[in-house]
């Protein structure tokens, strides 16, 4: 029988996660000897389902991943599958902004709940301080948090607003502000560029001699895991058209775009060409996908520990490569 | 009754305008493209409207209600909700009776709880939910349950504070009736307190039908859910789908409404007394 | 009247004060040590042996505590009996975490929550300031007057309590949560929007409860009035509105738990950066359970202030109500 | 008495106090129809004392509640000083004493006394707060309560309360009193005096008095006519003219002619009394 | 009255039925106190029926509910049949009929009337559902609302609704009888019947009945004793022992003997009543 595998991913289901569902769908897990469940989730944290046990592995942000293990939860990095952050900060091209040194003085809407970050390291990286530091007596940027729905903030109650290349713009341009009257700044292009979905799973699952009684180690249920979900990736990239089809299939309402763009086709369309740019940069370009890029890992560090959102360095174990090596077959370098 | 609904519809139409002219004015103004010219031609026709022109209201209504019974559409999403709050009002039903009995029936008891139970009720329950989910998760107890267990969590106090006032309402002279028959607590409690906080019991219990819906569409936002009202209003507002909102809560208004009359009806068939008595 | 209080607990013994407060600190040195003995070591380094330790000894210490709490609650009032339950409880905890090593992203030792509560308290504080003034007090102000004066009309205009209290029913059955977005895009990301939802939320209960109380003014008296021929308003000064306090101070509890969680929750749907809501939000995103705990914490006695202080006027407000007299 | 500014009373209208005409009542229930009153016919003159007498259940509360428009009758007619019920209640023509005490739990015993005083005050009559409270001070006196003002009603015994209800109806001063058995959870002493001062006080003031009670010589002593009425369905048995002379006290009620109208008030009862045939 | 199980009775059992020796009650108030009671001094011999007349407010009420141990003395010694009031309500030795109804709205008259038997039924004795229905319909009979079984409280008049009352207290024939003014809302006609009925009763049965009444010829015509209390401070003004022959019955009323004694009472009462002194 097929080993029984929890997977759990950041969000509703849509393209984001275009390459567990191919995985899935093409029976790429079912060839590993894994019986894969996806689970959806809402506000809250992977971390939290992965960690109490309720899942065994996730996907989530490095930024969540780290501030998780700094607190005690023994949470460890097994695949790097976005090389590249998607997050933007969205202006009216009207206003005028055109350089991130003129946001002082601004209002930004951000998402709370830990995806915030990218944001404030943008503005920290200028020089600015912003209004989600309680230390800060005067800060130089407003910050405004709310849910994720961009029209209950933009362009009415802030200057900047937060959204990703796969998701949220198309929203925005759905509103009624094409592209051209849109100023995207995307926070990567600034030197910011804290890594997104990557795989992790906890320590006790990699230690475990017998995963779930199915006489494979936790080691090995990683290792398949990771193998065939990176040949849904590879295969999703490749089947854009395709890989759209089967995501939608597994939507409910959840993959539809919004106002002008609400056809949940024509916006997961969009989404699978955003997200196959994050997958195809970095680490995967060079062939080895899945792979978690150590310069820029050490960098996103340096990032985290120079905005005092990391206390120290984290430990060694917080990212294995190991897992990855047993996948591909490939030496980690 | 009619009277009152034309009269507030009246009113609707111009409000709605005066909300959504200034929306949509911000909108042309910075430079949106709404395919329509002027902001008061666009109020009716907004993607994102403050409040839905009728017409807007009518077309979503009807295309989210059919087939009613599809995955996708909301009756459907509600008759789950439905679920997850008359299973979670019965044992805040049950939990709260126990509780007012309790509170009443010892002094010591209350003066170690209420101050928690009380604590427990300004606890956000929006913050507190997922950690339940997961915790409730490890044991397997999945799906609408959780759900259930949260909207009971929120609905239980109303009905402990009411039903124990209930408890302690009746006549002091039916008390000492009582007490010269040497009638066991039990009894006092059956014969007398219970039939005495019947009125009590049925007000609360309107109130904490009201709280059961909210909580378990709170928990079906804020933990996983494949369905119910909660889920729907999740997707639909991170889509910016207004108008799927005011549907949603429509349903989810009807809900509460037919879940208030129902216990009315049983409110009237459980107090034949009163039937009559009241002028 | 002599049973009013005790008449579902009749026949007790109670227990001499003196052997309750001794099993009291038996078991609160017993939970004490169970504490330490789990204390110094890293999540995972707890060894067995410890551990087992400890937990029979929170066992031996929540059942000799609380044995003693429950003599000694029957004597006391006030708040004291439920803050040394709460005392044990929270030792309990503290042992059961530690010996099992639970991460503090998880679920924070009472030890850090405290630490935390103290070293975050001007930014706690600050945020309560916004969450409890701004927006619990004065949207259930607002709420509870806007409840009243519905109510008042309902029960004084016949038709509108058959034409609009359905419709009240209507605005009150919309979920809160439902309900937010739709304020906060109208209203705006500041605390009115928040106040607002407050509002709502405490209207319904209170709504409810007075028309019911109203509703319960004795018929007989209705007559007296009727035969004094006043005015309908002096009538409902005089007998309708005395008759409904009872009701209206259920409502005002029930109103003073819900207010914190409407503001609350109202932050979760867009803040400016300020508020127990956006605290808990946003630590709870970098794991800083301490934090969060911390401003649920504050949440807590928050309301349960405001509970006391409305329990408080219920007292001054019907002293004359039966449930109230002092056994004869 | 006379420190009661003028309340308008129906002295001098040339009508009737109290006129019915084929009076019927008849309640609807769910166990059936309850004929409390059938086609009773009765004219009361200005400044009479009447008192109604008749067996437990026969119609006098009902009879007083119809004056009083609590109730309308479903059939019949009935003028208070000409006027319709409705309207007499409007002017304020009629002071109420219920069967039961009927007291403002929440109020004193004085502020219980009071509470006519301050509803009227300023609708016809000027009274100061200082008057109105000297005033209730001497109703208290009359009903030999002066010491319990500050109490409240569940302080008292059960006939001090009804003392309280005599005190208040009697604080406005109206030109026509409904006492429905004030004086039936009195001992015979207290009732002996406050019989003796409730006639001083109809024959200084001449108001028109509608007295129920149980009491046959209490009735007889009192009145100038006593109506006695029958049980189920309830109606007029007879009227007893009442000729004793005036002044009435001690030695009234021990005249052979007293003895005379008490028995025929007697036969008249037991002749219309249906106990054992209905019971 | 056969068609009741034995219940336990205080008869035989050689000591007094009531025993008060200094018995005291204050109550404390806000305004001050109040004594209730001073002093008082009686026994009760088994199967005695025992009147206590007094003015309003002089402590009959205070003093019954010392018997049914609803309040407890503040000074004193009281016993019920040589035992603890406690212990004698435990027993259910007593049956109680209040000053006011304190009727279940709740329950039809019927269902009120069955109320103590409910609540006794499978503690002591085996009464069939069959059996306590046939003693409440029959208890009903006998205070003359057979007719009124599925009637709620708020549909019977005054005096009805006090008559359930009485047939409640009766439905389980307890040994001891306290009777709180049960006749006061009473025509005189079913009054009279009524005492007919109780006098009958107590003579078959044996009870010891405490009857507290304003009416002196009641009293005179019910009791072995009559015990005239004065009041504030309540006390026991004196005794009259009733020496009438049985059986008692309308000669009875009207014989000189009978006008001597209720003369006696009435002298009693007009010296310890203190309603000029602190009216
Ligand atoms: N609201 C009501 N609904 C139905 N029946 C009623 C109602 N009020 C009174 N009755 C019936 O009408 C009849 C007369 O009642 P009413 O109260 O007038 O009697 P009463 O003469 O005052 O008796 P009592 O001396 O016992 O007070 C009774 O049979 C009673 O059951
Ligand atoms: N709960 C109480 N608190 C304070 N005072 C009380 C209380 N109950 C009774 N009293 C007082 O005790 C005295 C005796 O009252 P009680 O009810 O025994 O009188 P009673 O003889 O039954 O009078 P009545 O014939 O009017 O019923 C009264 O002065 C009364 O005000
Ligand atoms: C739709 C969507 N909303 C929220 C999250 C979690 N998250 C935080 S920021 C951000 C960008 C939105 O896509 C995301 C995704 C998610 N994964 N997808
Ligand atoms: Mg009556
Ligand atoms: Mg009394």
């Amino acid at each position: 029988a097929n080993v029984p595998v929890r997977m759990q991913l950041k969000w509703f289901p849509q393209a984001q996660f275009a390459g567990f569902f191919v995985a899935q769908a093409k029976g790429f897990y079912k060839a590993e000897g894994l019986d894969v469940t996806l689970l959806p989730i809402g506000d809250q944290s992977p971390i939290q389902t992965v960690a109490t046990g309720a899942a065994d592995f996730g996907t989530t942000w490095i930024t969540d991943l780290l501030t998780a293990r700094q607190q005690g939860l023994p949470v460890v990095h097994i695949a790097q599958l976005f090389q590249k952050s998607g997050y933007t900060l969205v202006a009216l091209k009207s206003s005028g902004l055109t350089d991130p040194k003129q946001f002082a003085g601004k209002r930004v809407g951000v998402w709370p709940s830990g995806n915030e970050y990218p944001a404030v390291a943008l503005l920290k990286k200028y020089g600015m301080t912003t209004s989600l530091d309680s230390t800060v007596a005067n800060p130089s940027v407003q910050a405004v948090t709310y849910p994720f729905d961009p029209s209950l903030v933009f362009p009415d109650k802030v200057d900047l607003v937060s959204a990703m290349t796969y998701n949220e713009i198309d929203q925005i341009v759905g509103l009624g502000y094409p592209l051209d009257k849109l100023k995207v700044f995307n926070v990567s292009d600034f030197g910011v560029n804290l890594l997104e979905d990557l795989m992790f799973t906890t320590q006790k699952t990699l230690d475990s001699k017998n995963f779930k009684n199915s006489g494979l180690s936790g080691q090995e249920v990683a290792a398949r895991l990771v193998r065939a979900t990176l040949k849904g990736w590879n295969y999703a990239v490749a089947n854009q058209k395709e890989a759209v089809q089967i995501v939608l299939v597994n939507c409910g309402n959840t993959c539809k775009g919004s106002g002008t763009r609400s056809s949940a086709a024509g916006h997961q369309t969009w989404q699978m060409a955003e997200v196959a740019k994050l997958y195809r940069a970095g680490q995967t370009l060079k062939g080895n996908a899945g792979l978690l890029d150590r310069v820029t890992y050490d960098a996103n560090v340096k990032q985290l520990m120079d905005l005092g959102i990391l206390k120290s360095a984290p430990s060694a174990g917080a990212v294995t490569y190991s897992v990855w090596e047993k996948a591909t077959g490939k030496k980690a370098k | 009754m009619l009277v009152v609904a034309a009269a507030a519809l009246l009113l609707y139409w111009p409000l709605m305008l005066w909300a959504n002219v200034g929306a949509a004015q911000r909108s042309l103004n910075s430079g949106a493209e709404l395919g329509c010219a002027t902001a008061l031609a666009c109020a009716t026709q907004l993607r994102n409207p403050v409040l839905p022109a009728p017409a807007q209201l009518g077309r979503s209504l009807q295309a989210m209600s059919v087939p009613p019974l599809a995955p996708t559409s909301v009756p459907y999403n509600t008759l789950v909700t439905a679920r997850e709050t008359v299973v979670g009002l019965l044992i805040a039903s049950v939990l709260g009776v126990l509780l007012a009995v309790a509170l009443v029936g010892s002094r010591a008891f209350e003066r170690l709880t209420l101050p928690w139970l009380i604590a427990s009720q300004t606890v956000p329950v929006i913050a507190l939910a997922p950690m339940l989910a997961v915790v409730l998760g490890q044991y397997g107890v999945q799906g609408w349950l959780p759900k259930a267990l949260i909207a009971a969590y929120i609905a239980f106090f109303p009905v402990a504070v009411g039903v124990a006032a209930g408890l302690r309402s009746p006549d002091p002279m039916q008390e000492d009736l009582l007490t010269t028959y040497r009638a066991s607590g039990w009894q006092t409690f059956w014969t007398l307190r219970l039939p005495a906080s019947l009125p009590f019991l049925f007000t609360s219990l309107k109130v904490a039908a009201t709280a059961a819906l909210i909580g378990s569409i709170v928990a079906e936002i804020s933990t996983i859910s494949f369905s119910g009202l909660g889920k729907m209003l999740a997707e639909n507002s991170r889509a910016s789908d207004t108008l799927a909102l005011w549907v949603i809560m429509l349903y989810g208004a009807g809900l509460g409404i037919a879940l208030v009359a129902v216990l009315g009806l049983i409110e009237r068939l459980v107090t034949p007394w009163r039937a009559g008595q009241s002028r | 009247m002599a049973s009013r209080t005790v008449a579902l607990g009749r026949g007790r013994t109670g227990r001499l004060p003196g052997r309750g407060w001794l099993a009291l600190a038996l078991g609160a040195a017993l939970l004490l040590a169970a504490v330490w003995n789990v204390w110094s070591f890293p999540l995972d380094g707890v060894p067995p042996g410890r551990k087992a330790t400890s937990l029979a000894l929170i066992v031996l210490g929540l059942a000799g505590g609380i044995s003693g709490l429950a003599a000694l609650a029957r004597r006391m009032t006030g708040l004291v009996p439920a803050l040394l339950a709460a005392l044990l409880t929270l030792l309990a905890v503290e042992g059961l975490l530690r010996a099992y090593g639970v991460p503090p992203g998880l679920i924070p030792t009472p030890t850090r929550v405290a630490t935390a509560l103290y070293t975050s308290r001007s930014v706690l504080l600050g945020d309560a300031r916004v969450t409890f003034v701004q927006e619990a007090l004065l949207g259930y102000l607002a709420g509870v007057g806007a409840g009243i004066v519905v109510a008042l009309a309902a029960v004084r205009f016949p038709f509108l309590e058959r034409g609009a209290l359905p419709y009240a029913g209507l605005f009150a059955s919309i979920p809160i949560v439902a309900l937010a977005p739709v304020i906060v895009k109208a209203f705006g990301l500041e605390w009115p929007s928040k106040a607002i939802i407050v509002a709502i939320t405490v209207f319904f209960p209170v709504v409810v409860n007075v028309v019911r109380g109203l509703q319960s003014a004795s018929p007989l008296l209705l007559d007296l009035m009727q035969t004094y021929a006043v005015t309908p308003a002096a009538s409902f000064r005089l007998v309708r509105v005395p008759s409904a306090l009872p009701f209206l101070f259920n409502a005002l509890k029930i109103g003073a738990t819900l207010a914190l969680i409407g503001a609350i929750v109202g932050e979760f749907f867009g803040t400016t950066g300020q508020g127990l809501g956006f605290r808990i939000q946003i630590e709870a995103g970098r794991f800083n359970l301490d934090i969060v705990w911390a401003a649920i914490v504050i949440a807590s006695v928050l309301g349960i202030a405001f509970y006391g202080v409305i329990s408080w006027l219920e007292m001054r407000f019907t002293s004359w109500h039966a449930s109230r007299r002092q056994p004869g | 008495m006379t420190a009661a500014a003028p309340v308008p009373t129906l002295r001098g209208t040339g009508q009737p106090a109290v006129h019915l005409k084929d009076l019927n009542m008849v309640f609807r229930g769910a166990q059936g129809d309850t004929v409390a009153l059938q086609d009773a016919n009765l004219d009361i003159g200005q400044g009479e004392f009447i008192s109604l007498i008749g067996p437990s259940g026969c119609g006098k509360t009902t009879l007083l509640r119809l004056m009083a428009d609590l109730i309308t009758p479903t059939g019949g007619e009935l003028l208070i000083g000409g006027r319709s019920p409705a309207q007499a209640r409007q002017e304020r023509a009629y002071g109420y004493v219920f069967q039961a005490p009927a007291l403002l739990e929440w109020r004193t015993v004085l502020n219980n006394v009071l509470l006519p005083l301050d509803v009227m005050a300023g609708s016809q009559q000027k009274m100061s707060k200082a008057a109105r409270q000297a005033r209730a001070h001497e109703m208290l006196r009359l009903v030999g309560l002066e010491g319990f003002a500050g109490r409240y009603p569940w302080q008292l015994s059960g006939g001090m309360q009804q003392r309280v209800s005599i005190a208040r109806a009697l604080a406005f001063d109206p030109g026509l009193l409904l006492m429905d058995e004030p004086f039936g959870a009195l001992d015979e002493i207290t009732r002996e005096h406050l019989n003796g001062e409730l006639l001083r006080l109809w024959q200084e003031t001449g108001k028109t008095v509608v007295f129920v009670t149980h009491g046959i010589s209490e009735a007889v002593f009192l009145s100038t006519r006593v109506v006695v009425m029958t049980s189920r369905p309830g109606k007029i048995e007879g009227v007893v003219d009442i000729d004793l002379p005036y002044p009435r006290n001690v030695e009234t009620r021990e005249s052979p002619r007293f003895f005379e109208l008490a028995t025929r008030v007697r036969e008249l009862l037991r002749r219309g009394h249906g106990f054992d045939a209905d019971g």
